[in-house]
C-alpha cells in the first residue's frame, strides 16, 4: 500500500536523524559512563558552524557540490576542538566522581555553551538551506522526497553499521568494554586508559557535532536546538540499553516509525510517541533492549 | 531631575527572540531615544515623556511564566518602574499580570494577544495597544473565502502550543462561520522547535488539502519552508502564513511566491505610507540595518500610547508630573495614529486596542531583490475584531455577527 | 628483579604502609603473609602502581618505576592477579585472558594462551564461558590465566588459593613454584600461608603495614 | 530428630552446564553440615537454590515439610532460613556497625519497628560486642567499602548469623579469612550456633574446619554429591582424595592431627 | 554514630524561628526570593531522599505540577479558594499518583529510573500542552487565597503565605528527618549498596524504595502545591524536565549532608540565579552553569559541605 510506504520512508528518514542524533552519546555513555547533556550543545555548535561555513561558501558563489564536504568538516573541527576541550579540562577531573555529579556536570557544561552561542552568534537564526534544495527530490510512491533525506539514511547506516563493527568485531572494541568495566584493573593489565577515554570522548563529540551540522541544511540554526535533541537522544540510547549502538539503532527506528505513524494516523500523540515507545520497551525489558551481562555477584 | 522609570519585557534569549524580542526591543528603544531626544515626528516631536526623559531596565521573557513572575516581581520591587511596557507570549504575560496588577504597576503589553487577558480578568492597571490574537485567523479566513469562493477543504500545520492551538482554533471557526460546508482534511500539531517535518509535509503532500494555514514562526517556519519548498508543497497546497510578515525578509525567495502572509495588524510591508511610518522605518533600517517586523511596530506603538497618556495627563496638571491615575485616565478609551495604523483603544473598558488589519499575498521582487506583496486587503477593525464585551470563541461560533466591513 | 624501597604508602590519608622494605630476585618465588588489614593487597597495588607511594621507590631491574603508570609496568611484563578477581563479565574467559594481549599488542598472544590453558587445564572447558557463568574458584583461575599472560617477568598473585579447593590450590603452587625456573619471579600474598609454604624460597611477614624479613 | 531441610531430585542446567545434578539430601535439625568439593562442582548453585536465589531445573526442596521452590530470598529470610556469601555482601558506604545494627534491626522487627530508628543502645552495644567477638572491633566505624576482604568477609558471616535463623547456610566462610583468626572465628561461630540450636550447612575448603566441626560431610563433585557421610570415611573417598583434598600438606597436617599448630 | 551538636527538630525550630524573624527585617523583594526558595526547597529534600538510595528522578517535575495545577484546579473548577487545604490535597494527589506510578517504578535503578520518572513527567507535560480547557502552554492563575476563611489584605497576604510555606518547611524536616533515621529510611540507603543483602535481610528492596518514591513524590506535590500559590499562576513548565533539571542542580548545588542542606542551596541557586539575571540578562545561564561546575569541581560536597567543614567532626 502507498501510505504504508510513504510512513515507511518517512519512518526511515526520521529514525535515521535520531540515530545520528543519539549515536554520539550511545558511544560515550558506553564507554564511559558519563551521560552527556552537553551532546545538545555539541549538536548546536555543530549546526551554527556548519550553517555559517555554508553561508560563506555560497555567499562566495562557491559550487554547491563543495558544500557536502562542509558538512563534514564542520563535525570534525567543531567535535574535536569541543570535545577535547571539555574532556581535559573538566571531565577528566571528574572521573572518580559519581554518576550524578558528572551529568550535572555536563548540565553545567550545557548551560555555559549554549548561552555561549547567544553571545557569539546572536540570536538570529542561520540559514544554510542549499545543499538540502539543491540536491532535489525523487519520487517514491507518487510524493517527492528529498534526496537529502535519504543520502542521511544512508550516512546513518554507514556510521551505525562502522561503529558496531568497530565496538563489536574488533579487538579494539573489546578493551573498551574492559574499560568499562574496571578503569583500574584494566590498566593494571596493561591498557592505557587515558588515552582511550580522550578519544572516545572526542569521537562521540564529533558524532553529535555531525548529527547538528547534517541537520542544518534543513533546519534554520537558531538559539535552543539543541534543548530537545537530549531527551530525544537520551530516550533512544535509553530504549536500546545503554551503549549498544544495534540498540540505538533499533530504538531510532522504533521512534521514527512511531512517530511517522502517528503523525499520519493521530497526530494529536505525536508528542507521546517516544514516552510511550520508552515507556513500553522498558516496561518488558527494564534495562532496555540489549543489556549487558552484570558481573556475578554471589 | 529625575527620569520616569520604564520596565521592558520581551523574549532576548530562546526561540522567539529572533522573530519578536529583539525586533519589539529594537522598536522600542527607538521611539525611546527619538522621545528623549524630541526627534519624533510632530506632532509628537516634544521631548521626553511628560517632558522626563525616559530610562529603561530591560528583562528577558525568556523561560518559564514561572521564571517571569520571580523576575517581574523583583523588577518592580528594586526598580520601582512607573510602567512595564512589552511582553510577546501569552504564557508569560498570563502570568506576570496578576503580579503587575497586585504591584499596582501600569502596564502596557504591546503584543501578547490572547483575548484571556482581558476575558478571563479585570485588571485595572493593564493596557493593550495591540488587537488580539483572534484578528490573525479571521483576516486570513475572510481573505482566503474571497479568493477563493470555491473552497471545500483545508488543513492546519500549527505549532503545539497555546499560540498554535488559538491560532488554529480561530481560524477554524471563522471558516466555519464562513462557510459552514468547509471540511479540515488534516490538523498537525508538531512540537515547538521540532526542526524535522517529513512526516508532516508527506502527510500534506498526500491529503492534498486546498488550503494549508500555518501560524508557525521564527526559525520553526523558516525550517518548514526549507523542507517543503523542494518537495513542492506551494505547487499543490495554498499557503497561508499568519505571521509570515515577520520571517519575509529573513527568508527572501526562499518564501514561495503566492503564498498569503500577514502580520498582526498593517505594520511592516502593510504598514499605512504616512509620514510616521516612513521616520519609523527608516530610522529602524539606519540604527539596526534590518526592516522593522510587526513586533518592531507593536512595541513602538505602545510607547508612543504611553507618551501620548502622559503628556496628556501632564498638561492638565500644568506640567507637573502625573501619577498612576492620571495617566490611566488619559490612556483609557485613546486614539491615536501609530507607525503603522490607527489605534484605537476602544475595548474592554478603554484598555483594549483595536486596528484594523492586513493581508496579501507574497512576491518576492527578483529585480530589486527585495520581497513585498500584491493583492494586499485591510480590513477595518470592526470587521476582524469582535464586538466590546464579547468573548472571542463565542462570537466566532456564532458567525461573527455584528461585524462591520466595508 | 622487582624491588620496594623503604615506601610509605597512604590511602585517602591514612598511613597504610610503613617503610616497607621488600625485594623479589629473580627465580624466586616470595611470599607475603599476614593477617587481614595486614596490608598485603595494598603492598601488591603498590608494586603494580594502582597506588603511589609517598616516599621511597619501587625499582624493576635496577630502573626508578614508582612513578611509572600501571599499564607501562604490565608492559614491562609484571603481571597482577587481584584477590577479587574482576573479570570483565561481557567478555569470555578466553577474551578476559586476551585484553591484555591486545591492548598491549602482543604477538604471541595464540601460543600464550595455548600455554596457560596446558598449565591449567581446568580452564580449557571454560574458555569460551562468559566470566559471570563462573563459580568463584572458577573464576580466580581465570585471573591468573589473565596474569600469566602479562606476567612474563614477574607475577604478584593477591591470596591465589583463596577458595580454592586444596587438591587445586596445591597443583597451582607447584605450577608456579616451575615458573620461577623460566627466570619469573612470583610473588604470593596469603593469609592463608600452608598450601604453597614449602615451595616459597622466603616469605616476608606483613603486620600492621610493617614487613618484615621472616627466617626460612 | 525430626527433618529440617528436604532436598529432592534437584537439578539445575545453566545452559549446557550442569550445575547440579539429581541432589538428594536430607538434614536434621540441629545437625551440622560441611559441604566440600571441587571449584565448579556446584556447591554455590545448590546454597543459591535452597536460599531462593535461583530456581532449580526440576526437583523439590522442602523446608520444614514445605515446598520452597519458587519463593524469593526474603521469604527463606523470613522462614527462617538465612545464609552467608562466598562474596562479602556488605553495605559499603555503611560502617561495620551500622551494617550490623541494621541486620539485627531488621531481624527482629516487629510490625512497626521498621518505622522507628534502629541504633537503640541495647542494639548497638550487642553488636558491638559481637564484632569484637569476631576481631573487627578496630574496623567498627571504618565504610566497609574501605576494609580488607577478609573482614568484609567476617561481618558478612555476622550479619547472617546475627537474625538467629533455624537454619544457617555458610558459603565458604573462612575463605580468605588469615589462618589464626579463621579457626578462632569458626569455634566462635559454631558454638554459638549450637548453643542456640542452629542447622547449619558450610561450605569449606579447610578439610581441618570440616573434621572439627562437621559430623557430616557432602562431597561435591560435578554437578552432584559423590559422598554424603563422616569426615572420616568422607576424605577416605578415592574421588574426593585426588580432586579435592588432595595428597600434600594438608593432609598430612590433617593426619598429624594437629589443629593448633598456627 | 557521629553526633552533631543539635538534633534536627532542635534546628528546625530555631530555623523556623530565624526565617520567620527576618521578615521583619528584610526588603519584599528578599521575602520573594525566600518563598521561592523555602517553597523549591522541598521539592528538593524529596530528591534527598531518593538520592539516599541512590535513585536520580528527572521527573519530579510531575508531581510539583501535579500538586501545582490541583491548587489551581480546585479554585478554577469547584471554588474552593482556602490555601491550606489546597495544599494538602495537591500533596495528597501527587502521593496518590506516586502509589500507582510506584509499582512500576521500583522496580528500576539508576538511569532507567530517572528516564522512565522523566517520560511520566513529559506525558503529563504533553498532557497539559495539548488541554486548551487548562490553558495550554499559558496556563491559568491560581485565583485567590484564603486561609480558614479569612483572606488577608493584599499587603499582608505574601507574609501569611509565607509564614504558612515556612510551617511546611519546618515539618517536612521533622517528618523527613525521622523517616531518614528510622530502619525503614536506612534501609533504602542500603539498598543502594547492596541489594543482594536487603533482599537476604528479608526485605523487600521494592517495597522499600516504593515507600521512599511516594514521599518524595508527596514532598514534590507540596512543594508545587506551595509553589502555585506563591507564583500565582501555574502551566505546563512546571512539568517540563527542564524544571526537574533545575531541582536536581539545586541539589548538588546544595549537597546531600543534611535534610537542611536544600533550603540552603535553594536559597544560594535564587540569589545566584537573580544576580546573574542582573548583571547578564541575555547569558545568565553562563553564570549559572559556572556557578553549578564550580561547586562539582571545587566543593564536592555541595554548599552544605562547607558548614560542616567547621561544625561536624568525621
Ligand atoms: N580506600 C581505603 N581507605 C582507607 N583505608 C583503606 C582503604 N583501603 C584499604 N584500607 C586499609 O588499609 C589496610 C590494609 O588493607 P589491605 O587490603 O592491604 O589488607 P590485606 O592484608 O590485603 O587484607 P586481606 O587479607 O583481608 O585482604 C586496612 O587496614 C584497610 O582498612
Ligand atoms: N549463570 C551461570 N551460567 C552458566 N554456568 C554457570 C552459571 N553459574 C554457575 N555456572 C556453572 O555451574 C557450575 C557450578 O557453579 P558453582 O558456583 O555452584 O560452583 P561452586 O561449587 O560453588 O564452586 P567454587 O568452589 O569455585 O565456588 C560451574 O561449572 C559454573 O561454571
Ligand atoms: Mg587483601
Ligand atoms: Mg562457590
Amino acid at each position: 500500500m502507498s501510505i504504508l510506504t510513504i510512513i515507511f520512508v518517512d519512518g526511515l528518514g526520521y529514525a535515521a536523524w535520531l540515530f545520528l542524533v543519539a549515536v554520539g552519546m550511545t558511544l560515550i555513555f558506553g564507554v564511559m559512563r558519563i551521560l552527556n547533556i552537553a551532546h545538545g550543545s555539541f549538536y548546536a555548535f555543530g549546526a551554527y558552524v556548519c550553517a555559517i561555513l555554508i553561508g560563506r561558501w555560497f555567499d562566495a558563489g562557491l559550487p554547491s557540490i563543495g558544500a557536502y564536504p562542509i558538512i563534514l568538516f564542520s563535525a570534525i573541527v567543531v567535535g574535536g576542538l569541543l570535545g577535547l576541550l571539555l574532556q581535559q579540562g573538566i571531565l577528566k577531573h571528574l572521573q572518580r566522581r559519581d554518576e550524578v555529579a558528572i551529568v550535572l556536570a555536563t548540565f553545567a557544561l550545557f548551560l555555559i555553551l549554549d548561552d555561549t552561542i547567544l553571545l557569539v552568534w546572536g540570536t538570529d537564526a542561520y540559514p544554510a538551506f542549499q545543499p538540502y534544495a539543491d540536491l532535489g527530490t525523487i519520487d517514491i510512491s507518487g510524493i517527492p522526497f528529498a534526496l537529502y533525506d535519504l543520502l542521511l539514511i544512508a550516512l546513518a547506516v554507514v556510521i551505525g553499521g562502522s561503529l558496531w563493527f568497530l565496538l563489536n568485531r574488533t579487538n579494539y572494541g573489546k578493551l573498551l568494554i574492559a574499560i568499562i568495566h574496571d578503569p583500574d584493573m584494566a590498566r593494571a593489565i596493561g591498557v592505557n586508559v587515558d588515552r582511550i577515554f580522550p578519544t572516545v570522548f572526542i569521537i562521540g563529540a564529533m558524532l553529535a557535532a555531525l548529527g547538528g551540522a547534517s541537520s542544518a541544511p534543513k533546519i534554520s540554526v537558531a538559539p535552543g536546538i539543541g534543548v530537545d535533541v537530549i531527551i530525544l537522544a537520551f530516550a533512544v540510547v535509553v530504549i536500546g540499553g545503554m551503549g549498544s549502538i544495534a540498540g540505538t539503532m533499533i530504538g531510532a527506528l522504533m521512534v521514527g516509525f512511531g512517530r511517522a505513524f502517528a503523525v499520519y494516523l493521530v497526530p494529536e500523540l505525536e508528542l507521546f510517541v517516544i514516552y510511550a515507545i520508552m515507556t513500553a520497551v522498558l516496561i518488558f525489558r527494564p534495562q532496555g533492549l540489549f543489556v549487558r551481562p552484570a558481573a556475578r555477584k554471589i | 531631575e529625575v527620569p520616569i522609570q520604564i520596565g521592558l519585557v520581551t523574549h532576548l534569549s530562546g526561540a522567539a527572540a529572533g522573530p519578536f524580542g529583539i525586533p519589539a526591543r529594537n522598536g522600542a528603544e527607538l521611539v525611546i531615544d527619538a522621545i528623549n531626544n524630541g526627534q519624533m515626528p510632530a506632532p509628537y516631536n516634544t521631548r521626553g515623556m511628560a517632558g522626563r526623559q525616559i530610562a529603561t531596565t530591560l528583562l528577558d521573557e525568556a523561560g518559564s511564566p514561572a521564571r517571569i513572575v520571580t523576575e517581574v516581581r523583583s523588577l518592580v520591587e528594586s526598580v520601582k518602574p512607573q510602567a512595564v511596557i512589552g511582553f510577546v507570549t501569552t504564557g508569560t504575560c498570563l502570568a506576570a499580570l496578576p503580579v503587575l496588577e497586585e504591584l499596582k504597576t501600569l502596564t502596557v503589553l504591546s503584543t501578547c494577544g490572547t483575548p484571556r487577558v482581558f476575558e478571563d480578568n479585570n485588571f485595572h492597571y493593564v493596557f493593550r495597544t495591540s488587537a488580539n490574537v483572534t484578528m490573525d485567523g479571521v483576516t486570513a479566513a475572510r481573505y482566503i473565502n474571497n479568493r477563493m469562493p470555491e473552497l471545500k477543504n483545508y488543513a492546519g500545520i500549527n505549532q503545539n502550543f497555546a499560540f498554535g492551538q488559538d491560532s488554529w482554533r480561530d481560524f477554524n471557526l471563522a471558516m466555519k462561520g464562513l462557510k459552514p460546508s468547509l471540511s479540515v482534511s488534516l490538523e498537525q500539531f508538531p512540537t515547538v522547535g521540532a526542526g524535522q517535518y517529513g512526516a508532516e509535509i508527506s502527510a500534506l503532500l498526500s491529503k492534498r488539502p486546498e488550503v494549508t494555514f500555518s501560524s508557525f514562526f521564527g526559525s520553526d517556519l523558516e525550517a518548514l519552508v526549507y523542507q517543503l519548498v523542494p518537495r513542492s508543497l506551494q505547487r499543490q497546497t495554498q499557503l497561508v502564513f499568519s505571521t509570515g510578515e515577520t520571517a519575509m525578509f529573513r527568508l527572501g525567495n526562499r518564501l514561495p511566491d503566492g503564498a498569503i502572509i500577514s502580520g498582526r495588524g498593517p505594520y511592516g510591508v502593510f504598514a499605512r505610507d504616512t509620514e510616521l511610518n516612513r521616520w519609523f522605518r527608516s530610522a529602524y533600517e539606519k540604527r539596526y540595518g534590518d526592516e522593522p517586523t510587526y513586533t518592531a511596530y507593536h512595541a513602538a506603538q505602545a510607547v508612543l500610547g504611553l507618551k501620548i497618556a502622559y503628556d496628556h495627563a501632564a498638561e492638565k496638571k500644568g506640567g507637573q508630573l502625573p501619577d498612576t491615575e492620571e495617566v490611566m485616565a488619559d490612556f483609557r478609551g485613546l486614539e491615536y495614529e501609530a507607525f503603522g495604523t490607527k489605534v484605537r483603544m476602544s475595548h474592554d473598558k478603554g484598555q483594549q486596542a483595536v486596528t484594523e488589519s492586513a493581508i496579501g499575498v507574497y512576491r518576492f521582487d527578483r529585480e530589486t531583490g527585495r520581497p513585498g506583496v500584491t493583492d494586499v486587503t485591510y480590513y477595518s477593525a470592526d470587521c476582524v475584531n469582535p464586538p466590546d464585551g464579547t468573548k472571542a470563541v463565542e462570537w466566532l461560533s456564532a458567525g461573527m455577527p455584528g461585524a462591520k466591513c466595508d | 628483579m622487582l624491588e620496594i624501597e623503604n615506601a610509605s604508602v597512604s590511602i585517602e590519608g591514612t598511613p597504610i604502609l610503613r617503610n616497607v622494605e621488600l625485594t623479589m630476585p629473580t627465580g624466586a618465588m616470595i611470599g607475603l603473609v599476614g593477617r587481614n588489614g595486614a596490608g598485603k593487597t595494598t603492598t601488591l597495588k603498590t608494586l603494580i602502581g594502582l597506588l603511589v607511594p609517598q616516599s621511597g621507590k619501587v625499582r624493576f631491574d635496577g630502573a626508578d618505576i614508582t612513578s611509572t603508570s600501571p599499564h607501562r609496568r604490565a608492559a614491562l611484563g609484571i603481571g597482577f592477579m587481584p584477590e577479587d578477581r574482576r573479570l570483565v563479565p561481557d567478555l569470555t574467559v578466553r577474551e578476559n585472558i586476551l585484553v591484555p594481549a591486545w591492548a598491549m599488542r602482543l604477538q604471541d598472544a595464540e601460543k600464550r594462551v595455548d600455554w596457560i590453558v596446558d598449565l591449567i587445564p581446568e580452564l580449557g572447558p571454560l574458555m569460551d564461558r562468559y566470566a559471570p557463568q563462573l563459580s568463584g574458584g572458577q573464576q580466580k583461575l581465570a585471573a591468573l590465566g589473565r596474569a600469566l599472560m602479562v606476567g612474563r617477568r614477574a607475577l604478584l598473585l593477591d591470596e591465589p588459593s583463596e577458595g580454592v579447593a586444596p587438591a587445586l590450590a596445591e597443583r597451582i603452587g607447584e605450577i608456579l613454584s616451575n615458573l620461577k625456573t623460566e627466570g619469573l619471579c612470583v610473588l604470593i600474598s596469603e593469609s592463608n600461608d600452608h598450601h604453597v609454604a614449602d615451595l616459597l624460597d622466603d616469605v616476608f611477614s606483613i603486620e600492621r603495614g610493617q614487613v618484615r624479613r621472616l627466617e626460612h | 530428630m525430626s527433618t529440617i531441610l528436604n532436598v529432592m531430585n534437584l537439578e539445575k542446567r545453566f545452559g549446557s552446564v550442569s550445575a547440579a545434578k539429581n541432589i538428594n539430601v536430607s538434614v536434621a535439625e540441629r545437625e551440622i553440615v560441611a559441604i566440600i568439593g571441587t571449584n565448579g562442582a556446584g556447591k554455590t548453585t545448590f546454597v543459591n537454590m535452597v536460599t531462593g536465589w535461583l530456581a532449580p531445573t526440576s526437583g523439590d526442596i522442602r523446608f520444614l515439610g514445605t515446598s520452597i521452590v519458587g519463593r524469593r530470598p526474603r521469604e527463606m529470610t523470613q522462614l527462617g532460613l538465612c545464609r552467608s556469601f562466598q562474596v562479602p555482601q556488605v553495605f559499603g558506604s555503611r560502617s561495620a556497625l551500622e551494617n550490623l545494627v541494621m541486620a539485627a534491626a531488621v531481624a527482629e522487627r516487629s510490625g512497626l519497628s521498621l518505622f522507628s530508628d534502629p541504633f537503640t543502645e541495647e542494639r548497638v552495644t550487642r553488636c558491638e560486642m559481637l564484632l569484637r567477638d569476631f576481631r573487627i572491633g578496630d574496623y567498627l566505624h571504618r565504610k566497609t567499602a574501605q576494609l580488607p576482604q577478609g573482614i568484609r568477609k567476617l561481618l558478612d558471616i555476622a550479619m547472617a548469623m546475627i537474625a538467629m535463623p533455624k537454619m544457617l547456610l555458610l558459603d565458604e566462610p573462612t575463605s580468605g579469612v588469615s589462618i589464626d583468626e579463621k579457626l578462632e572465628l569458626m569455634d566462635i561461630v559454631m558454638g554459638a550456633l549450637k548453643a542456640r540450636e542452629v542447622t547449619v550447612m558450610f561450605i569449606e575448603h579447610d578439610m581441618e574446619i570440616v573434621e572439627k566441626h562437621a559430623a557430616r560431610v557432602l562431597a561435591f563433585f560435578e554437578g552432584g554429591i559423590i559422598s554424603d557421610a563422616s569426615p572420616q570415611q568422607c576424605f577416605a573417598h578415592p574421588t574426593v582424595q585426588t580432586h579435592i583434598v588432595g595428597e600434600g600438606k594438608v593432609s598430612a597436617r590433617l593426619k598429624k592431627g594437629g589443629v593448633q599448630d598456627a | 554514630m557521629p553526633r552533631s551538636p543539635l538534633s534536627v527538630p532542635a534546628a528546625a525550630t530555631l530555623g523556623l524561628i530565624a526565617f520567620a524573624a527576618m521578615a521583619f527585617v528584610i526588603p519584599p523583594n528578599g521575602i520573594t526570593l525566600l518563598l521561592f526558595s523555602m517553597a523549591r526547597a522541598l521539592v528538593v529534600v524529596g530528591l534527598l531522599v531518593l538520592l539516599r538510595a541512590g535513585l536520580v528522578s528527572f521527573g519530579q517535575a510531575l508531581y510539583f505540577a501535579l500538586g501545582g495545577y490541583t491548587v489551581g484546579f480546585l479554585s478554577l473548577h469547584f471554588g474552593i479558594t482556602d490555601g491550606f487545604l489546597r495544599v494538602l490535597i495537591g500533596a495528597l494527589a501527587a502521593a496518590a499518583l506516586s502509589i500507582g506510578l510506584g509499582f512500576l517504578l521500583r522496580r528500576y535503578r539508576a538511569i532507567f529510573f530517572a528516564m522512565l520518572s522523566l517520560a511520566f513527567s513529559m506525558i503529563l507535560y504533553g498532557l497539559l500542552v495539548r488541554s486548551e480547557a487548562l490553558g495550554s502552554t499559558d496556563g491559568f492563575p491560581v485565583g485567590e487565597i484564603t486561609w480558614f476563611g479569612w483572606r488577608p489584605d493584599p499587603a499582608m497576604e505574601r507574609y501569611v503565605l509565607y509564614g504558612i510555606v515556612l510551617l511546611f518547611a519546618w515539618a517536612t524536616c521533622l517528618g523527613v528527618d525521622a523517616y531518614l533515621r528510622s530502619a525503614l529510611g536506612r534501609l533504602a540507603e542500603a539498598i543502594h549498596d547492596n541489594e543482594v543483602r536487603v533482599e537476604y535481610l528479608g526485605v523487600s528492596a521494592e517495597q522499600i524504595v516504593h515507600v521512599k518514591y511516594v514521599l518524595a513524590a508527596a514532598l514534590a506535590g507540596l512543594s508545587g502545591a506551595l509553589m502555585a500559590l506563591v507564583i500565582g499562576h501555574v502551566d505546563p513548565n512546571m512539568a517540563n524536565w527542564t524544571n526537574s533539571g533545575e531541582m536536581v542542580f539545586v541539589l548538588i548545588l546544595s549537597g546531600t549532608g543534611s535534610i537542611f542542606a536544600p533550603f540552603v542551596g535553594s536559597i544560594a541557586f535564587e540569589i545566584i540565579h537573580a544576580g546573574a539575571m542582573h548583571y547578564s540578562p541575555q547569558a545568565w545561564r553562563i553564570i549559572l552553569g559556572a556557578a553549578l561546575l564550580g561547586t562539582i569541581m571545587f566543593v564536592p560536597g555541595g554548599l552544605w559541605s562547607l558548614f560542616g567543614r567547621f561544625r561536624r567532626p568525621a
